[in-house]
């Protein structure tokens, strides 16, 4: 199977979706961030100037502008670039977008998708660094992707294209040069359907965006250890498939997850509630999160490593559960 | 004056504009009656506006209202018994009940979204001009909206897209500031404007404006009939405001009102308690063009008893079907999350 | 000790922090929302003229104004009114105060408080009713308080309104009629002091702002039942009183979170997940939790009334985790 | 034109002017030697600004700037040591490592936030004016931003408040956007502000407006000398536009040098490169100053070259600081969350 760097295969996903849907029209950034690549989205820009629009620095006008548009009959893709900037235009999205089928009573439909970088990237600070998914996970009525490999980043986006519903699509900076198997004409792949990234016995990992490949990074360092863990990327956390988490979980009884919003109310404490609570009678060792710590992300490298989901610290994570197979007794 | 259509067009406008009258002051005596809960917003005083206004539309036109909706429904043509059954909660409402007063919405009469979020619909009626010109398909995009949406930078931000991408909207404030509690132009303390008046800011980006009794169903008519035709010929976009005075029985979210109307309080307005006479002699939209259609000569008073009564048996009607309708099963709750 | 209505206690404490301290302005709504009591606020309003300021419908821009005036020495107080329009001011709440002391090294401080109304009111809809506190809880830097009785609605509000970090005070129109004891002149409580609101020994119930008082109806009616329901208010989300959580989790080893936001990384979730880790080896029962269902606000009363985290939801979740004393057993 | 001030003076505005050039081509070869990571911006080509503006500020006014701040510090005395720190993420930089280059920040000298978010400030420098007015303490809060921040609601809303209010606040706009990439003023397609001029905004808002040569010291001076006298004077908002030129290497987020600036350059530019050369010859605000100083006589060329050697030796003794100091401890991470 040819290999493809994760940039080539999102470009191409875009450019095979602006040539099968005339209805999609793509705003704002590059969708690949300040990334040295960017400059290979201009040729798509230059084959669609119609269809590719740069509009002023008014986040909250064009996402808007977007959703209207989507209500209209078209289907924008909308680049905010740096997730943070998705706050500006906050009210449009969590408050127009994602209520309008509902209030509506099933009539207007919405299919615009928001593409946003998060996370840490290395000298961000607090100001743009944000992962917003949990937030986002927090209103109804959107549909959350995080892609983490070139297959997946192909697959989803092009699903995202097709769906009519508001969809925001998580991408990450740290992924784009990334290489990995990308089948010639790949399916779009369904939201919904979670993957497992890695088979092991003994600790399940659940890990989204670019935290998947960092767990698997740890993973395959901790197989020397004797540790063998599964890693398993939900993919999609709207709609989210619970099912294949809570399989590879009764398989190992311990988990560990790792994601890059703050912990509090973050992804990883909604995951950790419901397997939580589905696997109760299942569990040999609590859930650990490992997440960016509860702080503004600091701009200097060593603070902004040490306030990261680092290699060690999910590690760590993994080892303690893993470690002292104690099966839970009563305290009287 | 009258706007400058066929006599029974005259009669039709007429109608749609007492029926929102009537339906509304129907309305708030189910809301006193405590048939639906929370606060709501009515028309009341700015009827000519939405007639004359959305008579323009074609199949096709795209609307954006806001929290004050219900007008813009009837004068487009809603079903008054499916709109009020909406505004009660009720399974036949146009949006089976999940919208409310706030949300009132009929896709196939163009409406695409009732926002209570003040100045929402700006950037989404920019949008679907967006779509409607990416797509040729000639129409237009049309957003009602208050004087206060002028407050939120989404305005700002959207009439600066409008005017440089040339987009084929028609921005239609409606103020109803004037003498308004709180929303007074000017620069006292109370005032929340600084751009006097307040089109000086769609005109700062370039935007077509204009400017119109809005209690005056036929100069409201002649100015959208030019704005539109401007749209639909150099498909740019443009912005009226539409001048109304507030209604004394509307400076609270919760309206009293302060006479019911009827059609002989065109000639005489004695019984109108004191405090809110002026108006219903002055400033009432629909009371104004009763007297005109009499005066010049397009109909009699006799005429005019028929058309109310016509129009109270139809808000009758939606009153019975609305209150028959029953509440929708509480599981449709988990429906319409997602397409 | 003397009873007070909620709105007046809550009064009484706007009143007292105003004369106490002539570097507070109130700006915004009437603190009460749309109450028939919000009339009171404008005596208030009478008494100063220059320090109870109405601005524009610009949210951003007035809440940014406050951040700027508190970063040059005031100390505003923000009435939004309802919480969902926080969001208007979303990109100065999260990214300009929220972070400001933090990327300043500790140069500037942000001593602001926005107050909102949350939650569901009864008609709200889709587009105002939301509890905003989880995805602000998921934004450090922000400090965040949820009232629950007469007595802690001033006692907060005092602490609120003199804290050097931004505050979100998260109010509950519903809260505003009920009556309770207020001590004359009652001191300020300190952030970070969670309150057993009432002593039970079968099931913890950790409930927020509007939801204590809805799950001690509920308990009262459980006692009948045999079932004594401990009712633990943490009052403030950050700092966050975990302790006094434990304490009453260890004693029961049963626990129901009941809070309004919407379920998927909301307050409950986070709460479930720290419990869920710290209380592994004491925990009879999964943790449940009784929040806004994942879904917009419907408008119609027994659509909203279906979604909302009801008495009788409360109760079955208590009785479920409550019955049942079963052990762990760990399966082959 | 010079700075109607002493000569004294204008040597130290030479001097800032300079200090600012050499520190930020030294900050670029430290990038591109990794010295620290992400993208940053250079004020290059605006220098004569924020000098000749930052010059008038006294103790207790209030300062908000953006991701291009770095010269608005060194401008109102900054050290470049402590400065350079920060912008490493070093234990000595004025925020501890913890802002960096989006938000360097000085409280003592005044600087409440540095905003990356663009039009962030608007309103916060709106806010401290709201502060100053009400505790009456006679100081003014200066906000200083780019073109693009126009584009944001943000900047609007502020605007309307503070002309409301009457609130002591000079709004800067740093148009850099005049033949700048993507931020074209004009009607074209890749146009982002249909308010042309774009002090049509603000006036629109009744704002007091000015616009002013932002490569020539001397003109931004005097604008700049009128508009806080009025603010001091009373009390409400001025806003002006300073227009410069795009510094040919600061198109991308990783500026290049096209060549080390050299006071020689005042007088001869056949070493720049062809591209480049014209914005040397015309448009570099510190080698107009000092061409003028010359030819003014208020300095000789030896004096000028004497500037620059002092100013070399306190650029290299920053280097020489920020690159010693340590990194700050990870734990510190953890601190300054809150008060
Ligand atoms: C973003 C936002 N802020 C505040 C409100 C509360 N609110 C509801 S109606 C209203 C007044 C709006 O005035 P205007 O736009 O002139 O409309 P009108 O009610 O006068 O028709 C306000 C402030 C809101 N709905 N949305
Ligand atoms: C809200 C927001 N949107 C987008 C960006 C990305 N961004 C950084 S600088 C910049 C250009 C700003 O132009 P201008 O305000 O004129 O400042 P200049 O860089 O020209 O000095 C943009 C769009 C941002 N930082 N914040
Ligand atoms: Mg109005
Ligand atoms: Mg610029």
């Amino acid at each position: 199977m040819r290999e493809l760097a994760y940039y080539e295969s999102k470009l191409e996903a875009l450019r095979e979706i602006l040539a099968a849907n005339g209805k999609v029209h793509l705003m704002g950034g590059s969708f690949l961030g300040l990334s040295p690549r960017r400059n290979l989205f201009r040729e798509i820009e230059k084959s669609y100037p119609d269809r590719v629009i740069s509009p002023p620095i008014s986040e909250l006008g064009y996402c808007g502008l977007a959703i209207g548009a989507a209500m209209a009959g078209l289907r924008p893709i909308v680049d905010l670039s740096t997730a943070s900037f998705i706050f500006e235009a906050w009210p449009q999205v969590v408050n127009e977008a994602a209520n309008a089928l509902y209030m509506s009573g099933g009539q207007t439909r919405v299919p615009v998708v928001f593409h946003v970088l998060h996370g840490l990237r290395g000298g961000g600070a607090a100001q743009h660094s944000h992962s917003p998914q949990a937030m986002l996970w927090n209103c109804p009525g959107l549909e959350v992707v995080l892609p983490s490999s070139p297959r997946d980043v192909r697959g989803l986006l092009k699903t995202a294209a097709g769906t009519d519903n508001p969809t925001i699509f998580v991408d990450h900076l740290n992924l784009l040069e990334l290489r990995g198997p990308v089948p010639e004409n790949d399916e779009a792949i369904p939201f919904g359907r979670a993957e497992v990234k890695r088979a092991g016995d003994d600790v399940t990992v659940i890990a989204t965006s670019y935290m998947v490949q960092r767990s698997l990074t740890v993973a395959g360092r901790l197989a020397s250890e004797g540790i063998e863990v599964e890693v398993v990327d939900p993919r999609t956390l709207v709609p989210l498939d619970f099912q294949t988490m809570m399989t590879s979980v009764e398989k190992t009884r311990r988990v560990v997850i790792v994601d890059e919003c703050h912990q509090s109310c973050g992804v990883a404490a909604e995951l950790a509630a419901r397997i939580g609570e589905a696997g109760f009678d299942k569990l040999r060792a609590p859930i650990r999160r490992v997440t960016t710590l509860d702080v503004p992300v600091p701009f200097s490298a060593p603070l902004e490593e040490f306030i990261s989901p680092s290699e060690s610290r999910i590690a760590d994570a993994i080892r303690e559960v893993a470690q002292g197979k104690r099966l839970k007794v009563d305290r009287p | 004056m009258l706007p400058e259509i066929t006599r029974e067009n005259l009669i039709d406008f007429c109608r749609r504009m007492l029926l929102i009258r009537l339906f509304e002051e129907a309305l708030i005596v189910l809301h006193k009656a405590g048939r639906f809960s929370g606060h709501y917003h009515v028309y009341i005083g700015q009827e000519a506006t939405g007639v004359s206004a959305l008579s323009f539309l074609e199949e096709g036109d795209s609307i954006f209202t806001t929290h004050r909706n219900h007008g813009h429904l009837l004068a487009r043509g809603a079903e008054p018994g499916r709109l009020l059954a909406e505004i009660l909660g009720r399974r036949d409402g146009y949006n089976k009940g999940k919208g409310g007063t706030f949300h009132t919405n009929v896709a196939a009469l163009g409406f695409l979204q009732a926002s209570g979020v003040v100045g929402g619909i700006i950037p989404l009626a920019t949008g679907a001009a967006y779509a409607i010109k990416a797509q040729e398909t000639g129409r237009i995009s049309v957003c009602l909206f208050g004087d206060g949406a002028l407050e939120e930078g989404a305005a700002a931000e959207s009439f600066n897209i409008a005017s440089l991408w040339k987009l084929p909207v028609l921005y239609l404030c409606e103020n109803n500031g004037k003498y308004g509690h709180g929303r007074d132009v000017g620069a006292a303390r109370s005032s929340t404007l600084a751009t006097y008046p307040l089109t000086d800011l769609p005109a700062a980006y370039r935007l077509p404006i204009h400017q119109v009794d809005g209690t005056d169903a036929g100069a409201v008519h002649g100015v959208v009939a030019e704005a539109i035709k401007k749209i639909r010929w150099d498909g740019g976009p443009q912005f009226i405001e539409a001048q109304t005075v507030r209604w004394p029985g509307g400076e609270t979210n919760w309206p009293i009102v302060p006479i019911p109307t009827d059609v002989a309080l065109a000639w005489d307005v004695n019984s109108v308690p004191e405090a809110a006479r002026h108006w219903y002699r002055d400033s009432d939209p629909v009371l104004i063009l009763i007297r005109e259609l009499v005066e010049k000569k397009q109909a009699t008073k006799a005429e005019i008893n028929q058309i109310q009564k016509g129009v109270r048996d139809v808000v009758d009607r939606a009153v019975e079907f609305a209150l028959a309708s029953p509440y929708p099963k509480p599981e449709t709750a988990l429906e319409d999350v997602f397409a």
